[in-house]
Protein backbone atom coordinates (compact mmCIF):
# COMPACT_ATOMS: atom_id res chain seq x y z
CA UNK A 1 0.00 0.00 0.00
CA UNK A 2 0.84 3.87 0.09
CA UNK A 3 0.92 6.29 2.43
CA UNK A 4 2.13 9.56 2.90
CA UNK A 5 5.66 10.38 5.36
CA UNK A 6 5.74 13.65 7.09
CA UNK A 7 8.66 14.86 8.73
CA UNK A 8 9.28 17.50 10.91
CA UNK A 9 12.53 19.17 12.78
CA UNK A 10 15.42 17.39 13.11
CA UNK A 11 14.30 14.35 11.30
CA UNK A 12 13.94 16.30 7.63
CA UNK A 13 17.78 16.61 8.20
CA UNK A 14 18.49 13.01 9.02
CA UNK A 15 15.69 11.87 6.50
CA UNK A 16 16.47 14.35 3.62
CA UNK A 17 13.01 15.21 2.93
CA UNK A 18 9.59 16.89 4.99
CA UNK A 19 7.35 15.00 2.36
CA UNK A 20 7.05 11.22 0.55
CA UNK A 21 5.11 9.00 -0.39
CA UNK A 22 5.75 5.66 0.01
CA UNK A 23 5.01 1.90 -0.81
CA UNK A 24 4.87 -0.35 2.10
CA UNK A 25 5.04 -3.96 2.82
CA UNK A 26 4.24 -3.59 6.18
CA UNK A 27 0.95 -3.37 8.19
CA UNK A 28 1.60 -1.66 11.48
CA UNK A 29 3.39 1.85 12.86
CA UNK A 30 5.60 -0.66 14.62
CA UNK A 31 6.95 -2.28 11.85
CA UNK A 32 6.94 0.64 9.66
CA UNK A 33 9.19 2.35 12.24
CA UNK A 34 11.39 -0.64 12.15
CA UNK A 35 11.92 -0.43 9.34
CA UNK A 36 12.58 3.36 8.81
CA UNK A 37 15.17 3.14 11.51
CA UNK A 38 17.20 0.27 9.47
CA UNK A 39 17.13 3.05 6.40
CA UNK A 40 17.92 5.98 8.28
CA UNK A 41 19.89 7.08 11.70
CA UNK A 42 16.59 8.12 13.56
CA UNK A 43 17.08 6.02 17.09
CA UNK A 44 18.65 9.08 18.78
CA UNK A 45 15.77 11.12 17.95
CA UNK A 46 12.79 11.29 20.20
CA UNK A 47 9.54 11.90 18.72
CA UNK A 48 5.69 10.98 18.49
CA UNK A 49 3.96 9.59 16.22
CA UNK A 50 0.59 10.44 14.40
CA UNK A 51 -1.74 8.79 11.90
CA UNK A 52 -4.25 10.84 9.55
CA UNK A 53 -3.25 13.78 12.04
CA UNK A 54 -4.28 11.87 15.26
CA UNK A 55 -1.55 11.58 18.49
CA UNK A 56 -0.77 8.03 18.66
CA UNK A 57 0.50 6.52 22.25
CA UNK A 58 4.33 5.39 22.83
CA UNK A 59 3.46 2.07 23.29
CA UNK A 60 0.46 1.90 20.45
CA UNK A 61 1.04 -0.29 17.13
CA UNK A 62 -1.68 0.96 14.78
CA UNK A 63 -2.68 -0.54 11.37
CA UNK A 64 -2.26 1.44 8.63
CA UNK A 65 -4.18 1.61 5.80
CA UNK A 66 -3.60 2.36 2.20
CA UNK A 67 -3.67 6.42 1.67
CA UNK A 68 -2.63 7.13 5.00
CA UNK A 69 -0.81 9.96 6.80
CA UNK A 70 1.73 9.41 8.58
CA UNK A 71 3.77 11.84 10.25
CA UNK A 72 7.12 11.82 12.63
CA UNK A 73 6.84 14.67 14.99
CA UNK A 74 10.36 15.46 17.05
CA UNK A 75 9.28 17.92 20.55
CA UNK A 76 7.82 21.02 19.41
CA UNK A 77 9.81 24.32 19.45
CA UNK A 78 6.83 26.96 19.21
CA UNK A 79 7.08 30.07 20.26
CA UNK B 1 -11.95 28.00 13.80
CA UNK B 2 -10.14 31.21 14.00
CA UNK B 3 -6.51 31.65 11.62
CA UNK B 4 -3.80 31.56 13.72
CA UNK B 5 -0.81 30.97 11.31
CA UNK B 6 0.99 33.86 9.30
CA UNK B 7 2.92 33.85 6.98
CA UNK B 8 6.28 36.07 7.90
CA UNK B 9 6.60 37.94 11.11
CA UNK B 10 4.14 39.89 12.86
CA UNK B 11 3.88 43.62 12.13
CA UNK B 12 3.60 45.82 14.96
CA UNK B 13 0.88 47.09 12.74
CA UNK B 14 -0.93 44.27 13.09
CA UNK B 15 -0.51 44.40 16.65
CA UNK B 16 -1.88 47.80 16.79
CA UNK B 17 -4.75 47.00 14.69
CA UNK B 18 -5.83 43.97 16.59
CA UNK B 19 -5.73 46.30 19.67
CA UNK B 20 -8.14 48.87 17.93
CA UNK B 21 -10.63 46.49 17.00
CA UNK B 22 -11.09 45.66 21.04
CA UNK B 23 -11.91 49.12 21.98
CA UNK B 24 -15.83 48.67 20.68
CA UNK B 25 -15.99 46.19 23.26
CA UNK B 26 -16.61 47.93 26.32
CA UNK B 27 -17.14 45.51 29.07
CA UNK B 28 -13.17 44.66 28.77
CA UNK B 29 -11.01 46.08 31.56
CA UNK B 30 -7.95 44.73 30.53
CA UNK B 31 -5.99 43.29 28.00
CA UNK B 32 -2.62 41.21 28.28
CA UNK B 33 -0.53 40.54 25.38
CA UNK B 34 2.68 38.39 25.51
CA UNK B 35 4.94 38.60 21.88
CA UNK B 36 7.78 36.41 21.25
CA UNK B 37 10.83 38.52 19.98
CA UNK B 38 13.20 36.36 17.25
CA UNK B 39 16.73 36.73 19.75
CA UNK B 40 20.44 37.23 18.52
CA UNK B 41 21.49 34.32 20.23
CA UNK B 42 25.07 33.35 20.12
CA UNK B 43 26.04 29.71 19.75
CA UNK B 44 29.89 28.91 19.42
CA UNK B 45 30.77 32.34 18.55
CA UNK B 46 28.14 32.03 15.76
CA UNK B 47 24.99 34.42 16.10
CA UNK B 48 21.48 33.26 15.16
CA UNK B 49 20.07 35.37 12.28
CA UNK B 50 16.77 34.43 11.42
CA UNK B 51 13.99 31.63 12.65
CA UNK B 52 12.47 29.43 9.93
CA UNK B 53 9.49 28.40 11.20
CA UNK B 54 7.45 25.47 10.24
CA UNK B 55 4.43 23.64 11.29
CA UNK B 56 2.50 20.26 11.01
CA UNK B 57 -0.82 22.64 10.22
CA UNK B 58 -3.44 20.02 10.55
CA UNK B 59 -2.93 18.32 14.11
CA UNK B 60 -1.39 22.55 15.11
CA UNK B 61 -5.14 23.38 14.20
CA UNK B 62 -6.56 20.71 16.57
CA UNK B 63 -4.52 21.51 19.14
CA UNK B 64 -4.74 25.18 19.24
CA UNK B 65 -9.04 24.69 19.09
CA UNK B 66 -8.72 22.58 22.46
CA UNK B 67 -6.40 25.41 24.25
CA UNK B 68 -8.62 28.08 23.22
CA UNK B 69 -12.00 26.09 24.26
CA UNK B 70 -9.76 25.27 27.79
CA UNK B 71 -8.66 28.61 28.29
CA UNK B 72 -12.28 29.84 27.84
CA UNK B 73 -13.53 27.41 30.71
CA UNK B 74 -10.19 27.83 32.79
CA UNK B 75 -10.20 31.68 32.94
CA UNK B 76 -12.90 34.44 32.43
CA UNK B 77 -12.06 35.70 29.19
CA UNK B 78 -13.98 37.95 27.01
CA UNK B 79 -11.71 37.30 24.14
CA UNK B 80 -8.53 35.26 23.10
CA UNK B 81 -6.18 35.16 19.83
CA UNK B 82 -3.33 33.05 19.54
CA UNK B 83 -0.91 34.21 16.38
CA UNK B 84 2.40 32.51 15.07
CA UNK B 85 4.37 33.33 12.46
CA UNK B 86 5.76 30.25 9.98
CA UNK B 87 8.40 30.77 7.60
CA UNK B 88 11.23 33.27 7.76
CA UNK B 89 11.57 35.39 10.62
CA UNK B 90 14.92 38.03 11.17
CA UNK B 91 16.00 38.44 14.73
CA UNK B 92 14.22 41.36 16.33
CA UNK B 93 11.15 40.57 13.95
CA UNK B 94 7.99 39.46 16.08
CA UNK B 95 6.88 35.67 15.50
CA UNK B 96 4.36 35.15 18.56
CA UNK B 97 1.17 37.09 19.69
CA UNK B 98 -0.89 36.18 22.49
CA UNK B 99 -3.79 38.54 22.68
CA UNK B 100 -6.14 37.79 26.12
CA UNK B 101 -8.70 40.59 27.13
CA UNK B 102 -10.94 40.50 30.28
CA UNK B 103 -13.65 42.38 32.34
CA UNK B 104 -11.00 42.64 34.93
CA UNK B 105 -7.38 42.63 35.31
CA UNK B 106 -6.70 39.48 38.27
CA UNK B 107 -6.66 36.80 35.61
CA UNK B 108 -5.23 38.22 31.95
CA UNK B 109 -1.40 37.55 33.17
CA UNK B 110 -1.68 34.16 34.59
CA UNK B 111 -4.54 33.44 31.47
CA UNK B 112 -1.48 34.80 29.29
CA UNK B 113 0.87 32.40 30.31
CA UNK B 114 -0.75 29.54 30.47
CA UNK B 115 -1.65 29.98 26.61
CA UNK B 116 1.94 30.39 25.85
CA UNK B 117 3.04 27.32 27.87
CA UNK B 118 0.19 25.20 26.52
CA UNK B 119 1.07 26.68 22.38
CA UNK B 120 5.05 25.77 23.00
CA UNK B 121 3.96 22.57 25.14
CA UNK B 122 1.09 20.88 22.82
CA UNK B 123 1.37 22.30 19.17
CA UNK B 124 3.37 20.93 16.66
CA UNK B 125 5.75 23.89 15.12
CA UNK B 126 9.28 23.85 14.45
CA UNK B 127 11.79 26.21 14.30
CA UNK B 128 15.35 26.47 12.24
CA UNK B 129 18.21 28.91 13.70
CA UNK B 130 19.98 30.01 10.81
CA UNK B 131 23.17 31.52 11.69
CA UNK B 132 24.82 34.21 9.67
CA UNK B 133 26.67 31.72 7.81
CA UNK B 134 23.88 29.95 7.04
CA UNK B 135 24.74 26.81 8.76
CA UNK B 136 21.44 25.81 11.06
CA UNK B 137 20.59 24.21 14.21
CA UNK B 138 16.84 22.81 15.66
CA UNK B 139 15.38 25.27 18.21
CA UNK B 140 14.72 23.15 21.65
CA UNK B 141 11.92 24.41 23.88
CA UNK B 142 14.09 25.10 27.57
CA UNK C 1 12.75 60.46 34.48
CA UNK C 2 10.74 59.18 31.46
CA UNK C 3 7.18 60.71 30.67
CA UNK C 4 4.70 58.47 32.01
CA UNK C 5 1.46 61.01 31.50
CA UNK C 6 -0.16 61.13 28.47
CA UNK C 7 -2.76 63.65 27.77
CA UNK C 8 -5.83 61.96 26.60
CA UNK C 9 -5.89 58.34 25.77
CA UNK C 10 -3.50 56.12 24.65
CA UNK C 11 -3.51 55.54 20.94
CA UNK C 12 -3.15 51.52 19.34
CA UNK C 13 -0.70 53.54 16.92
CA UNK C 14 1.24 54.73 19.89
CA UNK C 15 1.25 51.21 21.12
CA UNK C 16 2.02 50.08 17.84
CA UNK C 17 5.03 51.99 17.68
CA UNK C 18 6.29 51.12 21.03
CA UNK C 19 6.41 47.60 20.04
CA UNK C 20 8.36 48.55 16.66
CA UNK C 21 11.28 50.78 18.53
CA UNK C 22 11.85 47.68 20.77
CA UNK C 23 12.68 45.55 17.29
CA UNK C 24 16.28 46.62 17.22
CA UNK C 25 16.98 44.89 20.34
CA UNK C 26 17.87 41.71 19.41
CA UNK C 27 18.70 40.73 23.27
CA UNK C 28 14.75 40.69 23.68
CA UNK C 29 13.00 37.06 23.39
CA UNK C 30 9.74 38.55 25.37
CA UNK C 31 7.60 41.18 25.52
CA UNK C 32 4.42 41.73 28.36
CA UNK C 33 1.99 44.38 27.98
CA UNK C 34 -0.83 44.79 29.78
CA UNK C 35 -3.38 47.59 28.84
CA UNK C 36 -6.19 48.92 30.88
CA UNK C 37 -9.09 49.78 28.72
CA UNK C 38 -12.10 52.15 30.13
CA UNK C 39 -15.03 49.56 31.26
CA UNK C 40 -18.59 51.03 30.46
CA UNK C 41 -19.74 49.56 33.69
CA UNK C 42 -23.27 49.85 35.15
CA UNK C 43 -23.94 51.48 38.46
CA UNK C 44 -27.79 51.55 39.58
CA UNK C 45 -28.96 51.81 36.05
CA UNK C 46 -26.66 54.52 34.69
CA UNK C 47 -23.38 53.54 32.57
CA UNK C 48 -20.16 55.24 32.74
CA UNK C 49 -19.25 57.03 29.62
CA UNK C 50 -15.87 58.36 30.41
CA UNK C 51 -13.33 58.33 32.88
CA UNK C 52 -11.52 61.76 34.01
CA UNK C 53 -7.82 61.58 35.34
CA UNK C 54 -6.20 63.58 37.04
CA UNK C 55 -2.66 62.98 39.12
CA UNK C 56 -0.78 64.72 41.77
CA UNK C 57 2.00 64.57 38.99
CA UNK C 58 5.13 65.57 41.74
CA UNK C 59 4.66 62.92 43.78
CA UNK C 60 3.17 60.25 41.01
CA UNK C 61 6.54 60.81 39.22
CA UNK C 62 8.60 59.91 42.28
CA UNK C 63 6.60 56.98 42.93
CA UNK C 64 7.13 55.90 39.76
CA UNK C 65 10.78 56.40 39.58
CA UNK C 66 10.67 54.42 42.75
CA UNK C 67 8.86 51.37 40.86
CA UNK C 68 10.75 51.18 38.34
CA UNK C 69 14.53 51.08 40.27
CA UNK C 70 12.42 48.26 42.54
CA UNK C 71 11.26 46.69 38.83
CA UNK C 72 14.51 46.10 37.50
CA UNK C 73 16.11 44.75 40.97
CA UNK C 74 13.11 42.66 41.22
CA UNK C 75 12.90 41.21 37.70
CA UNK C 76 15.36 40.60 34.95
CA UNK C 77 14.65 42.84 32.45
CA UNK C 78 16.09 44.23 29.57
CA UNK C 79 13.59 47.55 29.58
CA UNK C 80 9.96 48.48 30.96
CA UNK C 81 7.96 51.57 29.96
CA UNK C 82 4.89 52.87 32.15
CA UNK C 83 2.10 54.71 30.05
CA UNK C 84 -1.05 56.68 31.91
CA UNK C 85 -3.58 58.81 30.72
CA UNK C 86 -4.63 61.90 32.06
CA UNK C 87 -7.77 63.84 31.24
CA UNK C 88 -11.05 62.78 29.81
CA UNK C 89 -10.56 59.39 28.51
CA UNK C 90 -14.27 57.45 27.14
CA UNK C 91 -15.07 53.97 27.22
CA UNK C 92 -13.33 51.67 25.11
CA UNK C 93 -10.41 54.03 25.03
CA UNK C 94 -6.93 52.73 26.86
CA UNK C 95 -5.77 54.99 29.90
CA UNK C 96 -2.63 52.99 30.81
CA UNK C 97 0.26 50.86 29.09
CA UNK C 98 2.66 49.21 30.97
CA UNK C 99 5.32 47.46 28.58
CA UNK C 100 7.83 45.12 29.81
CA UNK C 101 10.69 43.37 27.55
CA UNK C 102 13.13 40.72 29.04
CA UNK C 103 15.41 37.87 27.65
CA UNK C 104 13.25 35.35 28.15
CA UNK C 105 9.39 34.85 28.58
CA UNK C 106 9.31 33.00 32.79
CA UNK C 107 9.24 36.60 34.61
CA UNK C 108 7.48 39.05 32.28
CA UNK C 109 4.26 37.86 33.23
CA UNK C 110 4.47 38.50 36.98
CA UNK C 111 7.00 41.70 36.19
CA UNK C 112 3.98 43.00 34.67
CA UNK C 113 1.66 42.36 37.14
CA UNK C 114 3.92 42.79 40.06
CA UNK C 115 4.56 46.83 38.02
CA UNK C 116 0.79 47.34 37.27
CA UNK C 117 -0.34 46.54 40.90
CA UNK C 118 2.45 48.66 42.57
CA UNK C 119 1.36 51.80 40.05
CA UNK C 120 -2.49 51.06 41.25
CA UNK C 121 -1.51 51.06 45.07
CA UNK C 122 1.14 53.78 45.32
CA UNK C 123 0.78 56.32 42.88
CA UNK C 124 -1.48 59.17 43.72
CA UNK C 125 -3.87 59.32 40.38
CA UNK C 126 -7.75 60.02 40.31
CA UNK C 127 -9.95 58.93 37.98
CA UNK C 128 -13.93 60.57 38.40
CA UNK C 129 -16.14 58.20 36.41
CA UNK C 130 -18.28 60.19 34.11
CA UNK C 131 -22.07 58.57 33.45
CA UNK C 132 -24.26 59.76 30.28
CA UNK C 133 -26.38 61.90 32.21
CA UNK C 134 -23.35 63.88 33.46
CA UNK C 135 -23.11 62.92 36.94
CA UNK C 136 -19.88 61.69 38.28
CA UNK C 137 -18.49 59.33 40.83
CA UNK C 138 -15.02 59.07 42.43
CA UNK C 139 -13.47 55.82 40.93
CA UNK C 140 -12.40 53.41 43.73
CA UNK C 141 -10.06 50.73 43.34
CA UNK C 142 -10.94 47.50 44.35
CA UNK D 1 1.81 82.81 56.71
CA UNK D 2 0.95 81.35 52.97
CA UNK D 3 0.13 77.88 52.11
CA UNK D 4 -0.72 76.45 49.13
CA UNK D 5 -3.68 73.21 49.31
CA UNK D 6 -4.04 70.94 46.85
CA UNK D 7 -7.63 68.64 47.21
CA UNK D 8 -7.82 65.81 45.05
CA UNK D 9 -10.23 62.92 44.18
CA UNK D 10 -13.60 63.29 46.36
CA UNK D 11 -12.07 65.97 48.49
CA UNK D 12 -12.29 68.30 44.98
CA UNK D 13 -15.74 67.87 45.43
CA UNK D 14 -16.09 68.05 49.22
CA UNK D 15 -14.38 71.21 49.09
CA UNK D 16 -15.06 73.16 45.85
CA UNK D 17 -11.51 73.25 44.51
CA UNK D 18 -8.57 71.39 43.66
CA UNK D 19 -6.17 74.20 44.58
CA UNK D 20 -6.07 77.35 46.77
CA UNK D 21 -3.36 79.68 48.40
CA UNK D 22 -4.33 79.91 52.15
CA UNK D 23 -3.42 82.18 55.09
CA UNK D 24 -3.30 80.21 57.94
CA UNK D 25 -2.21 81.15 61.65
CA UNK D 26 -1.60 77.83 62.61
CA UNK D 27 1.75 76.28 62.67
CA UNK D 28 1.42 72.34 61.93
CA UNK D 29 -0.52 70.26 60.30
CA UNK D 30 -2.33 68.88 63.12
CA UNK D 31 -3.80 71.85 63.47
CA UNK D 32 -4.68 72.57 59.93
CA UNK D 33 -6.32 69.49 59.07
CA UNK D 34 -8.22 70.57 62.36
CA UNK D 35 -9.19 73.96 60.80
CA UNK D 36 -10.21 72.13 57.61
CA UNK D 37 -12.39 69.50 59.52
CA UNK D 38 -14.22 72.62 61.26
CA UNK D 39 -14.90 74.07 57.92
CA UNK D 40 -15.81 71.36 55.77
CA UNK D 41 -17.39 67.88 55.71
CA UNK D 42 -13.96 65.80 55.32
CA UNK D 43 -14.28 63.41 58.28
CA UNK D 44 -15.47 60.63 56.46
CA UNK D 45 -13.32 60.77 53.97
CA UNK D 46 -9.72 58.92 54.39
CA UNK D 47 -6.67 60.62 53.18
CA UNK D 48 -3.11 61.06 53.34
CA UNK D 49 -1.10 64.52 53.96
CA UNK D 50 1.87 65.12 51.50
CA UNK D 51 3.78 68.43 52.57
CA UNK D 52 5.97 69.82 49.84
CA UNK D 53 5.25 66.32 47.57
CA UNK D 54 7.00 64.39 50.45
CA UNK D 55 4.52 61.76 52.27
CA UNK D 56 3.43 62.57 55.63
CA UNK D 57 2.83 59.83 58.47
CA UNK D 58 -0.38 58.95 59.64
CA UNK D 59 0.25 60.47 63.39
CA UNK D 60 2.62 62.31 62.36
CA UNK D 61 2.63 66.35 62.83
CA UNK D 62 4.78 68.34 60.48
CA UNK D 63 6.01 71.83 61.09
CA UNK D 64 4.88 74.43 58.54
CA UNK D 65 6.39 76.73 56.84
CA UNK D 66 5.23 80.02 54.57
CA UNK D 67 5.53 78.98 51.12
CA UNK D 68 4.68 75.10 51.98
CA UNK D 69 2.47 73.01 49.42
CA UNK D 70 -0.29 70.76 51.97
CA UNK D 71 -1.47 68.04 49.11
CA UNK D 72 -4.74 65.47 51.05
CA UNK D 73 -5.01 62.53 49.03
CA UNK D 74 -7.71 60.02 49.77
CA UNK D 75 -7.03 56.41 48.29
CA UNK D 76 -5.71 56.35 44.97
CA UNK D 77 -7.23 55.05 41.74
CA UNK D 78 -4.87 55.10 39.26
CA UNK D 79 -4.84 52.12 36.40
Amino acid sequence: MEVTMKYFGQLVDVIGSHEEQKSIKVNTTDELLQQLSENYAISHIPFQLAVNDQLIGDEEAVKLNDGDVVALLPPYAGG
Amino acid sequence: MKKVFIEGPISSEFIGDSIAKHQSKTSIGAHNIFLGQVRADEVDGKHVSAIEYTCYEELANTKLEEIREEAFSKFDLVCMHIYHSLGLIKTGEICFFVFVSAKRRKEVYSATEWIVNQVKDRTPIYGKEIFEDQSHQWKVNS
